[in-house]
C-alpha cells in the first residue's frame, strides 16, 4: 500500500482530479499549501514591489494499492505540466496499514 | 412683505437643492454596495480586478460626465435625440436647483448605469477594456439615451414614464452588461460540454452587505428623482415613494425565496437577495406612478421573473453572468417599465387606461435597449479588435489580480 | 398674506416630512448593522442562515406591518389595548406628517425589534420557525404593546416615557429573545456537563463594522423620533437627543471596556462593541428627557449591567445568547427605562420628582414584559409542537446553511 | 408680519441645525471608514487591537471633547492661543446654531483627528498608550490648533484659509502620525538589513469599503463645513462643494492610479485607494475656495505626491507607516492647504492674487505642524518612559490581539 | 515510532480529541482537507445545484509509538463513526526519527 | 530519500526558513496547522475566558537527499527554538520515490 503526494499548482487541480479517475483513483485528500521552489512571483503592495518565492499550490495525498502508483503518476504528469517552471512533484512513500472509519475494515477494502 | 415672500421662495428652494444632494449621497452609497455584491458573488483571486473597475468607473464616470456627458444629456435639446455639448459643466448660479446640485445628482447615476456591467463581465476581462469602456458609457452611450427620457428628447414627448430610471439606468446597464458578458465570452471552465457548472461567489457575507446598502442607497435613488420635498405636494410624493420602493423590494426577495424554496427545495441566500434588488430595478420606473399594493405586485412579478431569468441566461441563451446583472438590470428594468403601463394610477392598464400608456413604455424600452445594444457592441468589438477583450485562459486560471494587479485581495501570512 | 404663511406651515411640515424619513433611512440601515453582528460574533457555517433570517425579517415586516400591524398600533384606540385594524394600510395625504412618512418610520422601528430575536437563537433554530415567528412578532405582538405607549393606549395615558423605544422596541425584542433562545435551548457543544464553553464568532471585523453601523442608525433612531425638526424648539431637541445620544454610547463602550479590564485582565473588544450598544439601548428612553451628563451616567450604569448580565445568563440562568441580544436590549432597555424616573431633568429621583415617574417607568416596563413573554411563550410553543424549533444535532454539527440553503458563505475554491 | 418672519426665521436656522447634524451623521461614519482601511490594510494577528482603538479613540473622544476640548477650542479667545475653557460645554439654547448642533458636529471632527493616527502606529503600539495619547490629543493638542484657525485665534485673524480642515484636522492627525510612528520605530521584520520589506494588509476588500464609506462621509465633511443650508448662497455654496469635493476624490484616484501603472507597470489598487484619500484631503481647505476645474488640478497634484510621499517615508525616511496615513493625512493635507493659496478663486495665484495668500497659507500650515510635532514629541516621550510605547518583539511576532485584548478576530473552528 | 493520519468530519472533531486523549494520545496536529470520497453533498448557487464530492474534513496528525497505535485506532473508530457515508480513513506508517526542538532530545521522549 | 516534517511556531518561519535555506534546503512546501501539545494559551470571548490548547504552528514539510537530513534538523533546531514550551517537532521518514512534474525526471534530480 502506497501514499502518494503530489504537490501541483491551484489552477490545474480540476484537471488533474479528473485525470486521476481516469487512472482509477476515486479517493484522495487534498489542502491548500504554499511552497518555495524555482517559480517566483511579482507582488507589489502599496507600491512596493516585492518578489514572493511563495506560491500557492495544492497537495493532494492518495493512499492506494501499490499497481495504482504508476498509472496515477502518469496520469498526474501528463495533466498537472505546463512545462514552465512551478508545476511541482510527486512523492511516493510506504503505508502499513489503513482503516475505513464506518466499517472498520482493513487492508485493500478500506482504500475506498 | 415681498422680501419675505422671496426668503421663503429661496428657503423652498435650498430645502429642495439640499435634499437632491442628500439623496445624491445615498446613490453615491450604492457604489460600495455594487462593489461588495460584485466582489462577494466572484471568486476572491479575481477580487483586487473587480473592486479596482468598481472604484475607477466611479471615478472615471466623475470626471468624465463632468467633462461633457452631462451636457450631452441635459443640454440644450438638438432635435430630440442628443443635448448640446458643453465643455466643464457651466455655471454656479441659482434658479430652480442649483446646476451643481443637479450634476452631483445626476453624476452618480450615471457611474450607477456604468458599475452595473462590471459584475456581469467578472473574472475575465481585461482592466484597459473595461476602463475604456466605463469613459465611453459615460461620455456618450448614457448620455443620448438618457437624453430622450429625462434630457427633453423624443421619448420625453412622447409621454414615456420613467421616473427613476428603471431604464434610462438601470437597463441601460444590463443590456451594456449583456452585450458584454455575451462578447467577452463565458469563464474558463464555466460551461463543460455546453453544461453550465455552478461557480459559487467567495463570500455570501459581503454580498449581503451590498444589498443592503443597495436597499438604502435606493431610498435616495427613487425619493430623490422627486428632485424636490419642499411644501405639500413634494412632501406627499416622497413619502410615497419611499413606501413603494421599500414594499416592492420587499416583496421581490420573498417572491425569489418562495421561488427558488419550490424549485431547488431550499430558501436560497444568493436568490433571495437578487429578489431584493429585481423589485428595487423594477418599482424604479413606476415609483411614484403607482400604488403601495401594485408595487408590492411589481416587486412579485419582478422577484419571479428574476429567477427564471437566471436559469434562462444561464442554461439556455448562455451567457455567463457571475453576478445576475443581465437579468436583475437588464431584464427586470425592463419589465418594471412596461409595468407602469399596466398599474400607473393614472393611464395604467388596471386602472381602465387602455393600452396606450403600455404602448409607449414598450417603445421606450425598446429603443433604449436598440440604442444600448449597437453602440456597445460597435464599442467592445472595437476594443476587442484592438487591445482586447478577454484575459488569456493563464491568467483566469491564476486569477486577474496577480497579473492585472500584481496585488491579491487577501493576504494572510 | 395668509397664502405666505401657508406656505410656511407646509414648507415646515414638509421639512418635518424629510428629516422623519432622513432618519428612517438610517434605522433601515440598522438591519445591515444587526446582520453583520450577528453573522460576526456566530460561526460561519451558519452565516447564510442568519443572513437570511436577518433579510427577511425586514422584508417580511415590511409587508406584513403595512398590511395590517401599523393599524393595530396605530389606529384608533380601542379600549386602551390596541388599536382598530384596517388592510393594506391609508390614504395618501397630509396632515401634520403625511401618513406614509410615519407607515415607513415605523417599519423600520417594528423591524428593528424583529430582527433582534435571530441574534439570540443563532445557529440552532429552524428556518421556517424563525420566519412564521417575524411574521406574528411584526403582525400582532409587537403593535399591541407598542400601542399601549405609542399608539394612545393606556400606558401613555398614565404618562410612561419611552421617548424612542428603549422598551416598546429594545426590550420587546429582548424578551422575545430570552423567551425563544430558553426555548430552543442551547447550542449543541455549548454547555458541557452544565459548564459554559466558549464559542468565539468567526468575524469580529464584522461585528465592529456591525456596531458602527449601528451606532450611525441610533442617530435616526432617537432624534428622528422627534418626528419633527423644524423651528427653534425642535432643532434644539434633536440637537439635544444627538448629543444624549452619543455620550451614553461612548460612556456604554468605555465603562463596558474598563470593568472587562478589571474583570478578565484584558480590554475585550466583544465586550467593548456590546457596550457601546448597551449604552445606545439605554438612552433610548430618555434621550430626550435628561441631560448630557446624566446620559453619561445612564451609559456608564448599562455599560457596566452588560457585563454582568451577559455573565448570568451564561452561567447562572445558563441561556446561551450567541450576540448578548438578551443583555444589550432586554435588560439594557429595561434599564434604561427604568433609569428616565431616576434621571429625568423633569420629574427624576434626582431632580427632585420623587418616585411617581420611577414606578409609572416600572409599570411601563414589567407589563410590556409580559406581554411578550406570555405572547412569545404560546408562539413558540405551538411552533414547536407543529413545525418543530429545534435544528437536529447532526444539522447543528454540520451547520444549517448546508441543509437548510444549500449554500455556505464562504467558497474558497 | 413680524411672527410670521420670526418663524420663517426660526426656520430657516432648524434647517441649518439640521444639516449640520445629518453631515456629522456622515463625518461619524467615517470612524468606520477608517476602521476598515487600517484593520484591511494590516494583518490578521493585530486585527482587534486596531478595532479596538478605533472604537475607543471615538468613544474617549466624544467624551473629552465634551468634557473640555470644545471649550479649548470655541471658547472666548484667550489671547488668540486659546479658549476659555468650561467644564461639560454649555446650556441648550438657540442662536444662530444650537450649540448641542456644534458640538456633535466639532466632536466629530476632532475624533477624525485622532483616529489617523492609529493607522501609523498600527502593529507594534500599547493598546495603553494609544488610550493615552487619543485623550491628550483630543483634549489639547487638535483644540489648541483648531482654536488658531476656527476658534477666532490669530490665524484666522491673519486670513488662513482652512475651510474643512485640511490643516486643522487631518494634518494634526497626520503630523501626531509621524511622531507616533517615528517614536515607536517600524513594525518587527519591516525593515531587514536597512531595506524595507512589503507587509501587505489583510484584507484589501475591507480596505476598499473603508475608502468608499470615507469618500461618502466626505460629504458631510467639506458641505457640512459650510455649517448652514437656508437660503440660496448657501444652496449655491454647499453644492459647489459637493462638486469640488467629488471631482477631487475622483481625478486623486486615477491620478495614482496612473502613477502606480507607469512606476509599477500595474495599476495598483491599494495605490489608488490611496490616492482617492489623499485628492479628498487634499480639497478639504480649499473646497469652497476653488473652482470645479481648479478641484481636479489639486486632486491630480494630490494624487501624484501621495505616491512619492508613500516611497520618500519608507524607503528614505524610513519611518514605517503601515496605511500610508502620514502621506495622506500629513502631507496631502499641508499640500491641500498650499494649493488654496494657489488656486483661490479670489486672492489665489494663478487668480492674480499674488503671494500674499499663499504666504498666509503657508505660516498656517507650518505653525500647526510645529504645535503638534513638539507637542506630540513631549505627550509620547513621557509614555514612552513610564508606561512605554512599543510591543515586545514576543507580542510583535504572535499578534497583539492575544496579548493585548484575549481575542482574536477570527475564529474558524 | 508510527505516523498515524486520520481523516474525519469536521464535526467529529471534539468527540475524536477526548477520545484520543483517552487512549494516551495527548499531542496531535491537524489541518482542514477537503476530501473525495463516496459521500456527495448537494449545494446551490444562485438557484444552481450542484453535486460537490468535494467535502470538508478535518485531518489528524500524530506520531507515536508503537504500542499506542492500536488503542488509538480503536478510539477513533469509536469516536468518528457515524455510521453513514463519508466517516473517513485511517492510516499508519513508519517514521524513523523524531527530535523535539525545544530540548533537541530524539526519540521516545520527543514524541511529548 | 528522507521527508522531514517539521512543526514550529507560526512566527518562526523566516527565520526557519532562512536557516534551512543555509543548510541546503532551497525547496519546502509548508501550511497551517494548528496543533495540541503541553502550551496552552488564555484566550477570553464575550467576557469568557477559555484555556486553549489549540495553537497555531506552521507544518513544514521538505523531501531531500539523506544527507541532507542531519544539517537541516541542526538549521531547525537553531532556528525555531525559543527554549520555551511550544516549539514544536521534527520528524523523518523515508521516501520511496520522487518525480519531478515539469520534466518527468526522477530521483534525485526531482527534489530541487
Ligand atoms: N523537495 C521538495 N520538498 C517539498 N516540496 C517541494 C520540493 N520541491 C518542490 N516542492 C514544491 O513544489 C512546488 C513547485 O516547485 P518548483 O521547483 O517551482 O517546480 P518545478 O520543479 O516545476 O520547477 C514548490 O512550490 C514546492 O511547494
Ligand atoms: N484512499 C484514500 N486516500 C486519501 N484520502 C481518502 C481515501 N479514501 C478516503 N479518503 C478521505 O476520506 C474521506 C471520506 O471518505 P468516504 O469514502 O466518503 O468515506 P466512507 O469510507 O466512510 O464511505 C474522503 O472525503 C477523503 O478525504
Ligand atoms: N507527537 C506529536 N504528533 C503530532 N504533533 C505533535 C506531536 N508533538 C507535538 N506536536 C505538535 O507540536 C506542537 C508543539 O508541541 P508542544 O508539546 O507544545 O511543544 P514543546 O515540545 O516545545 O513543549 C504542538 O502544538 C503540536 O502541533
Amino acid at each position: 500500500m502506497k501514499r502518494v503526494e503530489a504537490i501541483i499548482r491551484k489552477s490545474k487541480f480540476n484537471v488533474v482530479q479528473d485525470a486521476l479517475h481516469d487512472a482509477g483513483i476515486d479517493f484522495l485528500t487534498y489542502w491548500e499549501v504554499r511552497g518555495q521552489g524555482k517559480a517566483v512571483e511579482e507582488r507589489s503592495y502599496h507600491g512596493m514591489l516585492y518578489d514572493t518565492s511563495i506560491i500557492e499550490r495544492i497537495l493532494i495525498s492518495f493512499y492506494c494499492q501499490d499497481q495504482f502508483v504508476d498509472p496515477a503518476i502518469k496520469a498526474l504528469l501528463a495533466s498537472a505540466k505546463t512545462g514552465e517552471i512551478g508545476d511541482g512533484k510527486v512523492f511516493v512513500s510506504d503505508v502499513e496499514k489503513a482503516v475505513k472509519i464506518r466499517t472498520s475494515e482493513e487492508g485493500a477494502p478500506a482504500l475506498n | 412683505m415681498e422680501e419675505l415672500s422671496t426668503n421663503v421662495n429661496d428657503l423652498a428652494a435650498s430645502f429642495d437643492s439640499l435634499w437632491v444632494l442628500i439623496a445624491a449621497c445615498l446613490v453615491m452609497f450604492m457604489q460600495a454596495g455594487f462593489a461588495l455584491v460584485e466582489v462577494g458573488f466572484t471568486r476572491a483571486k479575481n477580487g483586487a480586478n473587480i473592486l479596482m473597475k468598481n472604484l475607477m468607473d466611479y471615478a472615471v464616470g466623475s470626471l468624465v460626465f463632468w467633462f461633457i456627458g452631462y451636457s450631452l444629456m441635459f443640454g440644450e435639446d438638438v432635435s430630440g435625440f442628443i443635448g448640446k455639448a458643453t465643455l466643464f459643466f457651466g455655471d454656479d448660479t441659482m434658479d430652480g436647483l442649483p446646476p451643481y446640485t443637479t450634476l452631483m445628482f445626476q453624476t452618480v447615476f450615471a457611474a450607477t448605469a456604468a458599475t452595473i456591467v462590471s459584475g456581469a463581465m467578472a473574472e475575465r476581462t481585461k482592466f484597459q477594456a473595461y476602463f475604456i469602456y466605463s469613459i465611453v458609457l459615460t461620455l456618450i452611450i448614457y448620455p443620448v439615451s438618457g437624453h430622450w427620457t429625462w434630457g427633453g428628447g423624443w421619448l420625453s414627448e412622447l409621454g414615456f414614464i420613467d421616473f427613476a430610471g428603471s431604464t434610462v439606468v438601470h437597463s441601460v446597464g444590463g443590456w451594456a452588461a449583456l452585450v458584454g458578458a455575451a462578447m467577452v465570452g463565458p469563464r474558463l471552465g464555466k460551461y463543460v460540454n455546453g453544461k453550465p457548472k455552478a461557480i459559487p461567489g467567495h463570500s455570501l457575507v459581503l454580498g449581503t452587505l451590498g444589498v443592503f446598502i443597495l436597499w438604502l442607497g435606493w431610498f435616495g435613488f427613487n425619493p430623490g428623482s422627486q428632485l424636490a420635498a419642499a411644501g405639500t405636494d413634494n412632501a406627499i410624493a416622497v413619502a410615497h415613494i419611499f413606501i413603494t420602493t421599500n414594499l416592492a423590494a420587499a416583496a421581490g426577495a420573498v417572491a425569489s425565496m418562495t421561488v427558488s424554496w419550490f424549485r431547488y427545495k431550499k430558501p436560497s441566500l444568493s436568490v433571495t437577495l437578487n429578489g431584493a434588488l429585481a423589485g428595487l430595478v423594477g418599482i424604479t420606473a413606476g415609483c411614484a406612478a403607482v400604488s403601495p399594493g401594485s408595487a408590492v405586485l411589481i416587486g412579485i412579478i419582478c422577484g419571479i421573473a428574476l429567477v427564471f431569468s437566471l436559469e434562462f441566461f444561464e442554461k439556455v441563451v448562455k451567457i455567463d453572468d457571475p453576478v445576475g446583472a443581465i437579468s436583475v438590470h437588464g431584464i427586470c428594468g425592463a419589465l418594471g417599465t412596461l409595468l407602469v403601463g399596466v398599474f400607473a394610477t393614472e393611464g395604467g392598464l388596471i386602472n381602465g387606461g387602455g393600452f396606450a400608456q403600455l404602448g409607449i413604455q414598450a417603445i421606450g424600452v425598446l429603443s433604449t435597449a436598440a440604442w444600448v445594444i449597437v453602440t456597445c457592441f460597435i464599442m467592445f468589438k472595437i476594443i476587442q479588435l484592438t487591445i482586447g477583450l478577454r484575459e488569456s485562459d493563464r491568467v483566469q486560471e491564476e486569477g486577474l489580480d496577480i497579473y492585472e494587479h500584481g496585488e491579491t485581495i487577501y493576504n494572510n501570512m
